[in-house]
């Protein structure tokens, strides 16, 4: 009967998904609300559940191999999980059903982009189905449409589709491979629940559901031990930020009695007071959260570890989509933000030290994918520097294009490994197939994928006119002019933060090039058995790598300022879509604006040091090239040796920096030891002594006693009178002397 | 008269336990016992219990001690009086003990004594007497012991029962 | 009268008392048994002068119970007896923890 | 179905025969045969949970008051009555045991090996004695029943336990007869003191008590309900008992033994002595006590070596929860911890039954026994992440509904409480992920776990139901959050003093 139950409620549930009831969005103007009326989003609701339909799907295809595997298992024999396909045939659908709904999902996405009009005012929102509703709080579960969370939508099933067709290829003989889909499908639910949610509470779901999948696919293979100790630690991390958004929604809701989006930011300028504690509160809550999810010190220790997950799998949770939730998370709350400067000051002083620190690990790493974790890393903090300084739509633009090149660096780090893996098989002796020391002059053997990732590489170096560019540039410019407007109190701290942003971005253009060269250049170090052994990768891999490609050479021109569009930035007025995004993202970010010029006054528009933000373009760009190419030539004259004969970095600074600065040895000895002292500690002394030690002595109270007693037991009858008459004395006595 | 007939009966009967506690042999303590009871009896008489007091003599003094008799003799017990009697510390221990639940008695009694009893001693007794006269000495006891306590006394022969059965079980040696 | 009676009542129960706790014999101790039962016998029946004929209906089951007593006791010492050779209740103290 | 319910009368007759039909199968399974018992049991605990099933149609919120009711005098010299009715908090308490019962019985088909007549019996009798509990609404009969549980209770762990079963047996024993004889006395002081004539819900309901004395029996009935619950530093019996108790019995104890003390909370302790309650002071303790249970639980469970006792320790932190949510005092801390006792129920006694198959397989319930069994027995293994994921609250199980109202609902009133039971939320990481790992991931390196079974046809039915009950509360949890909101509204408004419980005259505290 409980199942009948169930069955109905999933059934309302569908029900509603295909035909959601549409809701007046939010308190706002009834105006808007009538624009709004006017565009019907095309089943939104489906695009969420298609993910959700192919983890089902290849969820039970899971559970049906592992069946056969675990057989296997039993029967005893050695679990190896590159052992290839067991069965074909649980390969074909997964195959099918994996990246399928995913492009079903990006093409609903496409046509709802497509449809959706650009004066659009008010989110469009979908009401399915009450959640969690007492007498005070009401949270739906509702979707929630708009200019915002379009381009992330965008971006997860878009970026999300090609790295689906990727891990066709590259978990091609990956016995779990059904599971890995499974996942990889339910993660993408929980990714547009997150960014489509019309709430804190309901991205909250998506928030938590990311995560879990992200602990699951780092554990995908979860036999090492390593592994699964990475995965755990990622989800422990992440709690430890998700405390911080209940928190938040706790206040917001204690401020303003309800967790959706549209109240609290219509009410949010009415109710709290600009730089109020209570605001300043919610905002530095949320800023914990985002920390956790996106890797910003001192949360982002988890990140550099999540790289025991499958390549691809980096490249869409660590990388492109989920880590970057925490941006997408206070570009979203932008108006609460604006409304906390100094909130803002901790946000921006938090991502720019991220970025440093990152960016300092990341030139002296020899893991391949490590260097792109610090790598992401950094990029997290230029982000969340924008959403800090206010640039909003900065640091949402930085994550579309850091989503594009990003993801294509880990994908064409996955296909070094994918081919270097190969080549370990077959090596002499151990071979660490992601250490770049055991690489060099790869771009021989895979042109593709080296092409391919030097766009990356001059992408997110900055270097016109690739995406990163852009993006970085704006963030950086818009850093020194708010830290130049009129009234910021924090004016004199974001200059620095230009400063240190700018000598950041010039070490990201110098480890990038590092990680190219040590990987595609120089002479080959995998020795000669393994070396025949290294290929390019099949088409399913290197066609979403071209894609990528494409976009990140093309994806920076979706904004580019108008300050630059006559300059040579927008090929002289060539390029069409000047500050497109800005303009699409305004109905969400302007609310924002109006707040921070309210309180700070307008940007200056010429405040960098030294000129104008086309000459400052111009300076960037040529002191990143001037990097690269340097950095080339340093790089390229290092005689590097095999990780098996290399004795490590030498010098104190170099070692700190090689061991990532002992964040996780001073957490180890601060933090985790201590906790495990004090929980052992509470096991066995108090739980053990004090209170059970209470117990047992009244027990043994009531024992002693008994034993005391039975001394008089010694079956004879003479004493048994003797204490008998003794009571009868006692009683006696008392009833004669005492009355 | 009764109060020096009763006084006699009382030195007989206190001198009788003692006999039954200091007795040297089992048969002696026996005897000592029989002594007790039948001046036990006699003093019931004196309070106008006749059928207790006949009851008294014949089954108590009679049969019951008789079986004691036969048990002794049975079982040839003993002329082995020193060990028999626990002297020293334990003797005057037992005897402190005793010593003060008799004050506590004597205490209670003097306090309290007949005042204590709750009811109107003359109006009971000439209750109890007009039954008597009514209905003899037997009646006056088995007119309650029929009607009232009945079920009782239907235990009490229930418990006999068991009681010779039990005797029967116990005494029978295990071939 | 009464007081006299309840006295030479206490005094018989006492010497029973000590009796039971000073004799090794368990005939003996349970003649002295007996003197007590004897005692509160002698109780009842004087307070039956004062409160009614039920004081010596209490005396007959008394006595019967004492019968009954006296026939599974002795019962028990014949054949403990037939065990142990011996009436001694210092010998017999097996019926302890 | 109102209709076909309607038709059969269901409402005369259905909370007597959730009470006596587990007796009346108590008898059939004694005088049935020892191999038929287990069959016998279930069925009769299945026909029980069928006609339970019903009360989820015919029960209707209202205004919160007691549906269903009937009295009929059982010792009317003292003004006691066999009373019961049901309302929108004892409905998920009744459906939680009948619910549980059952697949209890069924879990045990493998696991009770000896004197399965009577271990089927006792099963039954506890089952009739936790509906009682939850049912009765006199409190003399109440008592009756609460006392009843402690009875099968202590012979399930003590006879068919593990090696300490006997102690284990003893512990629970004394501790809660302990707290349960403090509450006698406090009953009867309110039935003696007060002038009340009868033992009913309502005549206690209009005790007048100074408020002096409401906190000294706020203080009994405390203690006997927190150590059924069990609140820190109250909680030592737990861990052993479940560590001893055998599978079914471990089930049940968590999944409704212990709600027996939240339910008392709010039951009673709210509504008795709303003056009490909100004293600054008492609320303050208690709320304490449920943070420290939430905090110390969590770290001392993520030390255990045995899983079981690692469980049993989640278990103090989970009620940590329900505590604080009570004693917030706001309806989002009610209902949430409403929901945390059914989540609870659920997802606990889900791993419980997982805990007993993984002991069926290699007798053993050290952690570092196993390791990799994800690799061997997948089905299983994906069960128990679910039911771990929800016992630590993720978004969409029922764990993260019930823990986040009740946090919600703490904070509106004692955000600092709030603040540190958060934590909770990743201590609960904390223990429960590296369990995880240890048994289901890591090398599958221990040859007797390569031969690990998978779940059988049997324990997939016992285990479908629970994980799709965590998933339903957990994504749609409006039916279960409609239905007890009125009745959780009057226990709240009897507090605040602001109206009279439905029917009575409530009357506030009398200051001293």
């Amino acid at each position: 009967m409980t199942g009948v139950g169930t069955a109905e409620s999933a059934m309302t549930a569908l029900a509603g998904v295909l035909s959601p009831s549409p809701s007046a969005p939010g308190s706002a103007s009834g105006v808007a609300a009538q624009a709004a009326e006017q565009w019907e989003p095309l089943l939104p609701g489906l695009i969420v559940l298609l993910p959700l339909l192919g983890f089902v799907l290849n969820g039970i295809l899971a559970l049906w191999a592992a069946g056969h595997s675990s057989a296997a298992v039993r029967a005893g024999e050695e679990w190896n999980p590159f052992a290839g396909p067991s069965r074909p045939r649980t390969h074909t659908l997964p195959t099918l059903i994996g990246p399928g709904v995913m492009l079903l999902a990006f093409i609903l996405a496409l046509v709802n982009f497509a449809g959706m009009p650009a004066d659009l005012h008010d989110p469009v929102i979908r009401t399915y189905w009450s959640w969690i509703a007492t007498d005070t709080i009401s949270v739906d579960a509702a979707l929630q449409l708009d200019q915002l969370s379009m381009v992330m939508m965008l971006v997860v099933t878009g970026v999300g589709f090609l790295i689906h067709v990727f891990s066709v290829g590259y978990m091609k003989d990956d016995q779990g491979y059904p599971r890995y889909f499974a996942y990889l499908n339910l993660f993408v639910f929980f990714m547009l629940v997150l960014v489509l949610g019309s709430g804190y509470a309901t991205m909250f779901v998506g928030w938590e559901g990311v995560g879990l999948c992200s602990y699951l696919l780092i554990g995908y293979w979860f036999s090492d031990r390593d592994k699964s100790d990475a995965g755990k630690k990622a989800f422990i991390v992440n709690r430890i930020g998700d405390v911080g958004f209940l928190l938040a929604m706790f206040l917001l809701f204690n401020n303003f009695g309800t967790l959706d989006f549209g109240p609290i930011f219509a009410g949010a300028e009415g109710q709290l007071a600009v730089g109020g504690t209570t605001v300043t509160a919610v905002t530095l809550l949320l800023m914990l959260g985002a920390a956790g999810k996106s890797a910003q010190v001192p949360l982002h220790v988890w990140l550099p570890d999540a790289m025991a997950g499958p390549t691809p799998v980096s490249a869409l949770i660590h990388a492109a989509t989920m880590v970057t939730a925490g941006v997408y998370m206070v570009a979203r709350s932008s108006v609460l933000y604006a409304l906390a400067p100094t909130s803002q000051a901790v946000v921006a002083g938090i991502g720019v030290l991220t970025a440093l620190v990152a960016a300092t690990i990341a030139m002296q790493q020899y893991d391949i994918k490590k260097v792109l974790a610090y790598s992401t890393v950094s990029q997290l903090g230029f982000m969340f520097l924008a959403a800090g300084v206010g640039a909003f739509t900065a640091a949402i633009f930085h994550l579309v294009t850091h989503a594009f090149f990003k993801a294509l660096l880990f994908l064409g780090a996955g296909a070094v490994i994918h081919s270097m893996h190969h080549a370990a098989h077959h090596a002499d002796g151990h071979l660490d197939e992601q250490d770049m020391r055991n690489m060099g002059g790869l771009g021989k053997f895979m042109p593709v994928t080296c092409v391919v990732m030097w766009i990356a590489t001059l992408a997110i170096a900055g270097i016109w006119p690739f995406a990163g560019f852009f993006s970085k540039d704006e963030i950086i410019w818009y850093t020194a002019a708010w830290a130049g407007a009129g009234s910021n109190p924090f004016g004199t701290l974001y200059t620095v933060y230009w400063a240190v942003a700018l000598a950041t971005a010039l070490m990201t253009a110098f480890y990038m090039t590092r990680l190219m060269v040590m990987t595609f250049h120089g002479a080959n170090r995998t020795g000669a058995a393994g070396r025949s052994h290294i290929h390019e990768a099949p088409r399913v891999m290197t066609v979403p790598l071209i894609v990528l490609a494409l976009l990140s050479v093309f994806g920076g021109w979706i904004n580019v300022p108008d300050a630059l569009q006559e300059s040579f930035a927008g090929l002289f007025g060539v390029l069409p879509m000047s500050e497109w995004l800005h303009h699409w993202l305004e109905p969400v970010t302007h609310a924002a604006a109006q707040i921070q010029i309210a309180g700070f006054g307008e940007p200056a528009h010429a405040a960098p040091p030294g000129g104008g933000e086309v000459a400052w373009a111009m300076i960037s760009t040529l002191a990143a090239a001037v990097t690269v190419a340097v950095a080339y030539r340093v790089v390229g004259t290092n005689k590097y040796v095999p990780a098996a004969r290399d004795p490590g970095p030498a010098g104190v600074l170099r070692r700190a920096v090689y061991n990532k600065w002992y964040f996780d040895e001073v957490y180890d000895s601060l933090v985790v030891r201590p906790l495990l002292a004090a929980s052992r500690w509470c096991w066995k002394v108090i739980d053990t002594v004090v209170i059970d030690g209470f117990v047992n002595l009244t027990g043994s109270f009531a024992r002693l006693s008994g034993w005391t007693m039975s001394l008089f037991q010694t079956g004879q009858v003479n004493m048994y009178a003797f204490v008998l008459t003794l009571g009868v004395l006692c009683v006696l006595g008392a009833a004669v002397f005492l009355q | 008269m009764t109060e020096i007939v009763f006084v006699l009966f009382a030195v007989v009967a206190v001198g009788g336990a003692i006999g039954v506690v200091v007795g040297r042999s089992p048969v002696a303590s026996l005897l000592s016992m029989i002594a007790t009871l039948a001046s036990v009896a006699g003093i019931y008489v004196l309070f106008e219990a006749h059928f207790l007091a006949a009851i008294q003599v014949l089954v108590y003094a009679g049969a019951i001690m008789v079986l004691f008799l036969f048990v002794i003799m049975l079982l040839n017990l003993g002329h082995d009086y020193r060990a028999d009697v626990k002297y020293g510390l334990w003797y005057l221990l037992s005897l402190v003990v005793v010593g003060l639940t008799a004050g506590a008695l004597l205490q209670g009694f003097m306090g309290t004594g007949a005042t204590g009893v709750r009811g109107d001693g003359a109006a009971a007794a000439a209750a109890i007497d007009a039954v008597v006269a009514e209905k003899g000495v037997v009646g006056a006891i088995a007119d309650p012991l029929f009607t009232d306590y009945v079920v009782a006394f239907e235990l009490t022969g229930l418990l006999l029962l068991v009681a010779i059965v039990a005797a029967v079980v116990l005494a029978k040696p295990r071939t | 009268m009464l007081t006299q009676a309840l006295l030479l009542s206490g005094a018989l129960f006492v010497i029973g008392t000590l009796g039971v706790m000073v004799r090794r014999n368990a005939i003996i101790i349970f003649l002295c048994i007996e003197l007590q039962l004897n005692a509160v016998n002698l109780a009842f029946v004087a307070l039956s002068r004062y409160t009614g004929i039920e004081g010596q209906l209490f005396v007959f089951f008394v006595m019967t119970v004492a019968a009954a007593e006296a026939a599974v006791g002795l019962a028990i010492i014949i054949s403990i007896f037939r065990h142990h050779e011996t009436v001694n209740v210092d010998k017999f103290n097996f019926l302890k923890w | 179905m109102t209709n076909l319910l309607t038709s059969l009368l269901y409402e005369d007759w259905v909370l007597h025969a959730l009470i006596w039909l587990p007796a009346a199968g108590l008898t059939h399974v004694l005088v049935s045969s020892a191999d038929r018992a287990r069959h016998i049991a279930f069925a009769w605990s299945a026909l029980v949970f069928v006609l339970s099933l019903g009360l989820w149609w015919s029960f209707s919120p209202g205004d919160g008051g007691f549906a269903l009711e009937s009295s009929t005098p059982w010792i009317e010299s003292w003004g006691v009555s066999y009373a019961l009715g049901i309302d929108g908090i004892s409905i998920f308490m009744v459906l939680l045991t009948t619910f549980t019962s059952a697949i209890a019985i069924l879990g045990s088909f493998e696991y009770i090996k000896t004197r399965r007549k009577a271990f089927y019996a006792l099963m039954l009798l506890l089952q009739m004695g936790v509906v009682g509990v939850f049912l009765a609404t006199d409190i003399f009969l109440f008592y009756v029943f609460f006392e009843l549980t402690l009875v099968p209770m202590y012979f399930i762990v003590g006879i068919w336990g593990g090696e300490r079963r006997i102690y284990a047996a003893v512990k629970f024993f004394l501790y809660t007869a302990v707290g349960s004889l403090l509450m006698l006395v406090a009953i009867l002081y309110i039935y003696f003191s007060s002038g009340v004539d009868s033992f009913a819900y309502e005549a206690f309901l209009n005790a007048e008590l100074t408020l002096r004395e409401q906190i000294w029996l706020f203080a009994a009935f405390a203690l006997a309900f927190g150590i059924k619950v069990p609140v820190f530093p109250l909680h030592t019996w737990l861990p052993d008992a479940h560590v001893e108790a055998p599978t079914p019995g471990s089930v049940v104890l968590a999944a409704v033994l212990l709600k027996m003390g939240t339910y008392g909370f709010m039951r009673f302790l709210l509504p008795f002595f709303p003056g009490a309650v909100q004293h600054p002071t008492v609320v303050m303790v208690m709320l304490i006590l449920g943070v420290a249970g939430i905090v110390y639980a969590a770290w001392v469970a993520a030390v255990q070596p045995d899983a079981k006792k690692l469980v049993a320790y989640t278990s103090v932190a989970h009620m940590g929860f329900v505590v604080i949510g009570i004693f917030a005092l706001t309806l989002n801390g009610l209902q949430g911890g409403m929901v945390v006792m059914i989540s609870h129920g659920i997802s606990t006694g889900a791993l419980f039954l997982l805990l007993g198959m993984m002991y069926e397989r290699r007798h053993t319930r050290l952690i570092e026994d196993f390791g990799g069994i994800g690799r061997a027995a997948p089905l299983f293994a994906t069960a128990f992440v679910i039911t771990a994921l929800a016992s630590i609250g993720l978004p969409g199980t029922s764990g993260f509904v019930g823990e986040f109202l009740a946090l919600l609902g703490t904070f509106e009133t004692h955000p600092v409480t709030a603040i540190v039971a958060a934590t909770g939320v990743v201590f609960a990481a904390y223990y429960m992920l590296p369990m995880v790992q240890r048994v289901l991931f890591n090398k599958l390196d221990k040859p007797e776990n390569r031969t690990f079974p998978d779940l059988s046809r049997r324990e997939m039915v016992i285990l479908g139901p629970l994980v799709a009950l965590m998933i339903w509360i957990g994504v749609h949890p409006a039916p279960f959050l409609e239905r007890m909101e009125p009745s959780v509204q009057v226990v709240l408004e009897r507090v605040e003093g602001a109206r009279p419980v439905p029917g009575t005259a409530g009357t506030p505290a009398r200051e001293d």
